[in-house]
């Protein structure tokens, strides 16, 4: 039967393919969703070691995140307007006016 | 009373070197050399005075002006002492210096810088009162290096002649020769201090007395170290081998100077030292043989190098050389009152003979070259008198001065059964005869070598040659003073007379000597009386030459000295300092810098590498985690 | 009059605030003005100092950071008495001798700064209120060397500050690490230095705390091989720049060995004795070899003072009162001197803007007084009896003698090699004919030269005949110190190399 | 049926909440007041903030040592008081930098100073409370609006800035979400005084130390991302230079504190439960950090970009501080940096005056070293003011930096670090050469050009500001005594 471990595997995986997510994009958009990936992962993780302890605090963590990926999504996409009205574009490549 | 005379002695030279030293900077005022000369007179007066108390008295005078350096447990008075032999040194060095300064009013009438010579002059007597005066060796290094300094003043008094190279004057110009002289006698200087310094560390003072009743507890390596450093500190102001270059370069300073200190009294001051210090060195006989030998060779050697010189001055100075290396051998041998006497004696005839060949000088307009003079008898016969009565006593002719101190110490030497020595000396005294009179020869006799149309020789002013007058008196009969002379110093010295079987050769000895010096003069006089015969063949012969060039001694100190410290100094600075010490300085700061450079690469600016970089972190720490995990 | 050492510190900085509102024109007199009384006062803390007594006086402590055991804690002995009172003397002289026209407002404040600084540092008896103002003393120095200086100020300027204060930093860890072993052992937080020289510590320690403190000091002094920001900072300096450096800055080094080093570790330092007297002979000897090398008069004396810092530091660790006494006269001889020859060389700087030998020669005809005082300046330099120069040399080599026979002899060479590379510069710049057209023409001292040198002149003589005012109370500190060292000292070997004078009275 | 829930109020204990109730009330009231009136000017919004932040003060001021509330999830011990103080002082200090005599736009938002109030509560939360899920939320909404306050900063550089800053900081949200995790796995509760409880008991289960490790490892990633150190510090320069200068100097300050205090809570409960390995990583990345951070602010052309540098550096050196988990060690950290806000900022608001709005000194930097040449000669109260700045950073007493300094190397040495305090006393020396750079080109140059824009943006407030920053910084050795006994008694009360 399906334990705790199987999910936390299941969630470090994700985990680490949002990771990879977040290094290979390059377009800005993307590289955001790849961070809610990661997000999701850990929320996955928290369900479930919330059910194995059975107690709400993982889960309440759980949607915390969710709450705050969103308005992290909200900020950032406000952001990335106004660079791309600036920019023209949302490749991170271009995005290396400051550097050394 | 006499406290007072002794500060009269003492400081009068002070005074009339600040008074001299107020017109320092202005044109030539004879009354400052008047002035000077009655000051000198007053020191020589006084000095007097107080020979005759201590000579009546026999006791001796002891005054502390005041405390100087005190640190530690170490103290160091002003203190001065006036006994037999530092009476003896204040009187011959007053009497000497007050000529000297009545001479320079003559000798320096032309020079502009008149006040500041008699400046100099003066300061350097006062430095001298307190080399012999001072009742500790401390106050013995304050004259010792006064009278470097003002030798230095006097040998460069003419800074502004340029140098030239060794082939047109040995002496390259008369600040170069200054240099020399002090630097030289600082290197025997180090020596004297640490001769002071084991001395304080073994006996806790530097008082005479003190040191002196202190000594038969020191044990014999000790009193040998210290011997033999203070008589390093003596071989650097007394010239000896082979710090002794300096002195005939030293000839650079005006006549008068070199009368004064390069002859009478400053080069002797080494000698003193070693009388002054007699405890310690006849308690270390092995020093005082070196001494002593060290001291017939430089005899023979200076005489050596005198034989062939042309130069007026430098044949003197070689023949003070080979004189004090009489002085040190007798003092060598135990005889300090003999090296003292001769010391006197010496010290007048050698500056009489000095200053005859100053009014040479002022006759021939500088000239120094023998071979272009001859024939001056008619034009300065005073001077050619007293010239002449001087090489005698050089010479060791009786009745004369030098006969009486010069054979004594011969006597020595047979009588301490070191016949070497004594043959040496005894041989000497023969080219001293030789060398002093070829010089008077010939300077005075024969015809004249110069150009007779542009030059024309005159006497020196009345007044100079009768200040010279006492000097000539006493050249000639100090030599009757010997026994009055030895009962007076031996109160203080150990006393030394000749063992029986000596006083029965005695006339045979004195028969030797004077066969040598009678024998120099004859050969001299043959050769040089009516003329001067070139003799290519043997002017050109090695021995002639090698003397002629000092043995070469001044090329070689100039090419395995001087040159090599100045290239290495070179090299110290530009490969060792700049490129190794101070490149690593800069090299280190240079590094960090440049690893600024390098790391400031990291920050391309460029998103995606920081997230890898933050990436990178992250797993890499969770992997060290891990492994330092297992390990546990 | 119980405060008047804060008086002495602070009135030239408050003096230095005030300047800002002093006009232009009138700011050189102001300076003057306040450095003259600051020197006036501190004449003053001399005549009321107790000779007699060898501990500190006229202490003052104020507790700043008690949690952290900071105090104002300030006296002064015997020791630091005469250096204070020649930091004032060479700033007064040195203002009335500044040729620098150049914003010379700026000039004058920051000189009464400098001024508060230096003093501030003779006087501390609090660790971090000593290292406060070693620090704060750099400040000042960047300033006049790299705004007054030469064509390569910024550089020397800045190396200057670098290389002293990564020493000082290793230095202030030493401190904080001597805090902590005092509050180990006593539970109470201290950085008083009277404190500290209570504390007997293991001879590790000693070793470690030792050489923390060494870096600090040593850049200063400075030892070779850490000494080569002092030609550059010498090199390019304004000669004012030079004068206080010399004089006062360097002797910072030697004084904190003094004040720190002997009586906190006194087996460290006894253990160290060998590997110092090494780097000081070759201090003494190489430098002076350089110095014989140079072209440039200024450079000269500038690896001259190294090589006679290298006597200052011999004679620190003779471990005997004649030793430790020498040297701190020989601080002051070396001040007073080396200032002065700086200054002289300035006068030749402002004549002809050059200071290379080549240029120079047969000055003596030219400028008679100038030769007269810059010779009387050379004989002290090259420790000529009767001269302020021969007392402390004497003393040092004397008191070393009783450590090292063979050392003090190397060491010993000082006063031939010095001889040497002085006479040459004198030959070459002074004697001769005058070649130089350039020369011909040059004016010799003029009133404000002349009245700003013949003080350090008369200074020079008068400590050379009759050091014992001087010499008396520095001597019966040192002594006590030694006394006080030679019963702290825990291994044999140190109490038998600490020489305590027989004429000495209690400890510290 | 379920039972009637009933929570007494004292129990919630809501005057913990208060401090940071204040603020968000205050950032509402500002959005009503736009929306009542177009058209007002940004003093008035600058002043009522500061206002605002005043009675936050003395809200904070009232609060007693050692309280829960809120269901236990705030806590209010020693470290959250005087932090939140600090932060508020902080922002007090900042907030009047919006009053420069050119008119920069974000100011004219009210949103801009709204944003600013929610970040400080969020900056409050964090530092006053010990349960995950609160610090989470806390850092979180302080980053989002720092972000948005970066961005209103209208330029290209500023967007860059601000888009660099999120990813990162989106990123490091997870890594630190993911940590929480973990330590729930581990434990079964996200409240760290009951975590520890737990930990303590499982911490000789075979194979738990990886966990552990792991836990700790994500978590520090999370804040080392935020305390910009090596090599998660690659954000720091970038962002400060986009921001505008007073806004960098406040990041190098504010956000810093708060995410100190967390750390403290954090690591400090792993190095107290004896996992030294923490300790030894943290000490390994302060090291780096600062010797890095040193090296590469040696090198740069500009000021703005060096002080980046060197606010890093200085970040290392408090993590040294916080790696010895000593009292000395944490007061140490506060010393510091309540010294090093007033001359940082002092140092930033002087950038901020020579910023000039579109003419740039040249296309790539806004201060480079060439700007400053010869200040002394164009405004010396200013220069003089600088080089004061300079040489407190650079540690030279008895400038404020230094005291932090000294204290920060004697909590090391007192706890066997020497070789740390040698290696901070190095780098202080490298650190030297940069600031002293600056002093070199305002003190030892002549002027180039754009003289005029070096006093470009000066005004009243600017100057108060700045006065206070120098008198903070030169008078520090008068108030180092109150300041530490006071940090001392809160810290050891908190028992850290």
């Amino acid at each position: 039967m399906i334990g705790l471990s199987h999910y936390l595997i299941v969630s470090a995986l994700i985990f680490s393919i949002g990771l990879m997510g977040v290094l290979r994009r390059r377009n800005l958009l993307m590289l955001f969703f790849a961070t809610e990936v990661m997000l999701n992962a850990v929320n996955i993780a928290f369900a479930a070691i919330s059910h194995y302890y059975n107690d709400l605090t993982g889960q309440m963590f759980a949607f915390f995140i969710i709450a705050i990926a969103a308005s992290e999504v909200a900020v950032g996409l406000g952001i990335l307007i106004v660079l791309y009205k600036k920019h023209g574009t949302l490749d991170l490549d271009d995005l290396a006016s400051m550097k050394g | 009373m006499m406290e007072n005379l002794v500060y009269i002695a003492l400081f009068a030279p002070f005074a009339s070197s600040l008074f001299a030293a107020l017109f320092g900077m202005s044109p030539r005022q004879t009354f400052v050399g008047i002035i000077a000369s009655l000051l000198l007179f007053t020191s020589f007066v006084a000095s007097a005075l107080l020979a005759y108390y201590v000579y009546t008295t026999g006791n001796s005078i002891h005054v502390t002006m005041m405390e100087w350096i005190s640190a530690g447990d170490l103290t160091i008075p002003f203190g001065f002492l006036v006994d037999q032999v530092s009476v003896t040194m204040m009187t011959v060095v007053t009497l000497v210096s007050t000529v000297v300064h009545i001479y320079s009013i003559g000798y320096m009438d032309h020079d502009k810088s008149f006040n500041r010579f008699f400046s100099y002059l003066s300061a350097f007597v006062f430095s001298m009162m307190i080399l012999v005066m001072s009742d500790n060796f401390a106050g013995l290094f304050i004259g010792w290096e006064g009278v470097g300094v003002c030798s230095w003043l006097l040998i460069g008094f003419w800074y502004h002649k340029a140098d030239v190279t060794r082939d047109e004057n040995p002496s390259i110009s008369p600040s170069w020769a200054a240099n020399e002289a002090f630097i030289v006698n600082r290197i025997a200087d180090l020596g004297m201090l640490v001769g002071l310094f084991i001395i304080y560390w073994n006996v806790g003072s530097l008082q005479y007395d003190v040191v002196f009743s202190a000594l038969p507890n020191l044990s014999g390596s000790v009193l040998n170290a210290a011997a033999l450093a203070l008589f390093i500190g003596a071989m650097g102001k007394s010239a000896q081998f082979p710090l002794h270059t300096w002195l005939t370069d030293a000839m650079e300073g005006p006549t008068p100077v070199s009368a004064l200190i390069h002859a009478a009294t400053m080069v002797t001051a080494g000698v003193f030292l070693v009388i002054r210090a007699n405890p310690i060195f006849s308690m270390t006989p092995e020093v005082s043989f070196f001494i002593a030998a060290l001291g017939t060779f430089v005899a023979f050697f200076a005489a050596s190098m005198a034989l062939v010189n042309r130069d007026l001055k430098r044949i003197i100075a070689f023949s003070t050389l080979s004189q004090l290396g009489y002085m040190f051998a007798a003092a060598g041998l135990g005889a300090y009152w003999i090296a003292l006497f001769h010391l006197a004696a010496h010290a007048f005839f050698k500056a009489l003979l000095f200053l005859g060949a100053g009014n040479v000088m002022h006759a021939m307009h500088d000239e120094l070259d023998i071979f272009k003079m001859g024939g001056l008898k008619k034009a300065m016969n005073w001077t050619y008198a007293y010239m002449g009565v001087a090489s005698l006593a050089l010479a060791g002719i009786p009745v004369f001065a030098g006969f009486f101190s010069k054979d004594a110490i011969i006597e020595t030497a047979f009588n301490e059964g070191t016949y070497v020595l004594w043959a040496i000396l005894v041989l000497t005294a023969g080219m001293t005869a030789f060398y002093s009179f070829r010089q008077v020869f010939l300077t005075f006799h024969g015809k004249a070598r110069y150009d007779e149309s542009t030059l024309h020789p005159h006497e020196m002013y009345k007044f100079v040659l009768i200040a010279m007058s006492p000097l000539a008196l006493l050249a000639v009969i100090a030599g009757f003073f010997m026994g009055g002379f030895q009962t007076f110093v031996t109160k203080l010295l150990p006393d030394y007379v000749m063992s029986e079987h000596t006083h029965h050769l005695i006339w045979v000895l004195t028969a030797v000597v004077l066969v040598f010096a009678v024998g120099g003069i004859w050969l001299a006089y043959k050769k040089y009386a009516n003329g001067l015969k070139r003799d290519e063949e043997l002017e050109n012969s090695f021995i002639y030459k090698l003397l002629a060039n000092q043995y070469y001694i001044p090329q070689f100190y100039e090419e395995f000295i001087t040159k090599p410290y100045a290239m290495l100094s070179e090299k110290m600075w530009t490969s060792v300092d700049m490129k190794i010490v101070d490149a690593t300085v800069d090299g280190i700061a240079k590094l960090i810098y440049k690893s600024g450079d390098g790391s400031r690469k990291m920050q391309t600016g460029n998103l995606s590498n920081y997230l890898n970089w933050m990436a990178v972190g992250a797993v890499l720490l969770l992997v060290v985690a891990a492994i330092s995990a297992m390990l546990g | 009059m119980d405060n008047i050492l804060s008086v002495l510190v602070f009135f030239p900085a408050i003096a230095g605030l005030l300047g800002f509102v002093v006009d232009k024109e009138s700011a050189r007199t102001y300076g003057i003005t306040v450095a003259a009384i600051e020197l006036f006062l501190s004449l003053w803390l001399w005549f009321s100092f107790d000779s007699a007594n060898a501990g500190m006086q006229f202490v003052e402590m104020i507790p700043l950071i008690p949690d952290f055991g900071v105090s104002y804690y300030i006296g002064v002995d015997g020791i630091s008495l005469f250096i204070i009172i020649m930091a004032a003397l060479m700033t007064l002289i040195g203002m009335m001798s500044m040729s620098i026209t150049k914003n010379i407002k700026n000039m004058i404040i920051t000189l009464l700064f400098l001024e508060m600084t230096m003093i501030g540092v003779f006087v501390a008896l609090d660790a971090i209120i000593f290292y406060l103002f070693w620090e704060l003393s750099l400040v000042p120095m960047l300033y006049i060397i790299g705004a007054w200086g030469g064509p390569l100020r910024v550089y020397a300027s800045i190396k200057f500050f670098l290389y002293t204060f990564a020493g000082s930093l290793i230095m202030l860890v030493g401190m904080l690490f001597m805090a902590y072993v005092y509050h180990n052992l006593t539970g109470v937080w201290s950085f008083a230095i009277t404190d500290w020289y209570a504390l007997v510590l293991p001879v590790d320690y000693q070793l470690w705390l030792f050489a923390a403190f060494f870096f600090g000091f040593a850049i200063k002094v400075p030892m070779f091989p850490f000494h080569t920001w002092l030609p550059y900072a010498h090199g390019q300096a304004p000669t004012i720049g030079s004068v206080i450096l010399a004089a006062v800055l360097l002797k910072m080094g030697t004084y904190g060995f003094v004040r720190f080093s002997l009586p906190m570790f006194p087996d460290a330092s006894v253990m160290m004795i060998t590997p110092i007297a090494v780097i000081s002979i070759i201090m003494i000897i190489y430098t002076a070899m350089v110095a014989y090398a140079q072209k440039d008069i200024k450079q000269v004396i500038a690896y001259s003072s190294v090589s006679h810092m290298g006597i200052i530091m011999l004679g620190i660790f003779a471990m005997n009162a004649e030793g430790i006494s020498g040297s701190v006269f020989q601080m002051l001889s070396h001040g007073i001197v080396s200032g002065a020859l700086f200054m002289l060389v300035g006068v030749i700087y402002d004549r002809r803007h050059t200071k290379l030998m080549s240029e120079f020669g047969g000055l003596a005809s030219v400028m008679p007084k100038y030769a007269v005082i810059f010779g009387i300046m050379l004989m002290a330099a090259v420790g000529l009896p009767l001269t302020i120069g021969f007392v402390g040399e004497f003393l040092v080599l004397l008191g070393f003698y009783q450590v090292s026979p063979i050392m003090t002899i190397l060491a010993g060479t000082s006063i031939i090699i010095g001889a040497i590379y002085m006479l040459a510069v004198y030959k070459k710049s002074f004697f001769g004919p005058v070649t130089n057209e350039a020369n011909k023409t040059l004016k010799d001292l003029d009133a404000k030269e002349t009245w700003s040198l013949v003080p350090l002149v008369l200074i020079v003589i008068w400590l050379g005949i009759y050091p014992k005012p001087v010499l008396e109370p520095i001597d019966n500190s040192v002594k006590a110190m030694l006394v006080f060292m030679d019963e702290k000292a825990i291994t044999k070997e140190a109490k038998d190399m600490i020489k305590v004078a027989k004429s000495s009275q209690g400890g510290v | 049926m379920l039972q009637p829930i009933n929570v007494s109020l004292e129990s919630l204990n809501l005057i913990t909440l208060a401090p940071m109730l204040i603020a968000i009330a205050g950032g509402l009231v500002i959005l009503v007041l736009d929306l009542i009136s177009e058209k007002l000017h940004k003093s008035l919004y600058v002043m009522l903030t500061i206002l605002i932040l005043v009675i936050d003060f003395g809200a904070t001021l009232g609060l007693n040592v050692n309280e829960r509330g809120f269901f236990d999830v705030m806590l209010i011990d020693g470290i959250s008081i005087i932090s939140q103080l600090m932060i508020i002082v902080g922002s007090i200090i900042f907030i009047p930098l919006a009053l420069t005599s050119k008119r920069f736009h974000e100011y004219s938002y009210p949103e801009f100073f709204a944003l600013f109030l929610f970040m400080i509560a969020g900056f409050q939360f964090m530092v006053a409370s010990d349960n995950l899920i609160l610090i989470f939320v806390g850092l979180e909404t302080a980053s989002l609006s720092l972000y948005t306050l970066i961005a209103l900063h209208n330029r290209a550089n500023s967007y860059e800035a601000a888009v660099k800053y999120f990813t990162m900081g989106a990123l490091a949200a997870a890594f630190f979400a993911m940590g929480s995790a973990v330590v729930y796995a581990l434990t079964g509760s996200v409240e760290l005084y009951k975590v520890a409880e737990v930990m303590a008991t499982r911490l000789n289960e075979t194979g738990i130390m990886i966990a552990i490790f792991g836990s700790a490892v994500l978590l520090l990633v999370a804040f080392s991302f935020k305390l910009s150190l090596f090599p998660f510090h690659t954000w720091a320069p970038d962002v400060y230079e986009g921001a505008s200068a007073p806004l960098a100097g406040y990041m190098s300050v504010v956000p810093k504190i708060a995410a100190f205090v967390v750390s403290i809570r954090i690591f400090g409960m792993y190095i107290d439960l004896g996992v030294e390995w923490v300790r030894v990583t943290i000490l390994v990345l302060a090291v780096l950090t600062m010797t890095l951070a040193n090296i590469m602010a040696l090198v740069q052309e500009d000021v703005k970009r060096m002080l980046a540098y060197s606010s890093i550096s200085h970040a290392g050196f408090i993590m040294a501080a916080l790696a010895l988990d000593t009292t000395e060690g944490t007061t140490a950290i506060f010393l510091y940096y309540a010294l090093f806000m007033f001359t940082n900022l002092g140092a930033f608001a002087m950038l901020w005056i020579s910023r000039h709005k579109n003419r740039r000194f040249d296309k790539r930097f806004d201060h480079p070293y060439e700007k400053f040449a010869g200040f002394i000669h164009i405004m010396p109260v200013g220069a003089v003011i600088m080089g004061l700045f300079m040489l407190s950073l650079a540690g030279v007493p008895p400038f404020s930096v230094f005291w932090g300094k000294i204290y920060v190397m004697q909590a090391a040495v007192n706890s066997g670090y020497i070789w740390l305090a040698i290696v901070m006393g190095l780098n202080s020396a490298i650190a030297a050469y940069y600031y002293l750079k600056l002093i070199v080109y305002m003190f030892l140059m002549d002027p180039v050009k754009d003289v005029d824009t070096i006093y470009y943006n000066l005004s009243k407030p600017l100057m108060a500001v700045i006065g206070m920053a120098t008198l903070a910084t030169v008078g520090a050795i008068f108030y180092i005594q109150p300041l530490i006994s006071y940090l001392y008694y809160m810290i050891s009360a908190s028992g850290y």
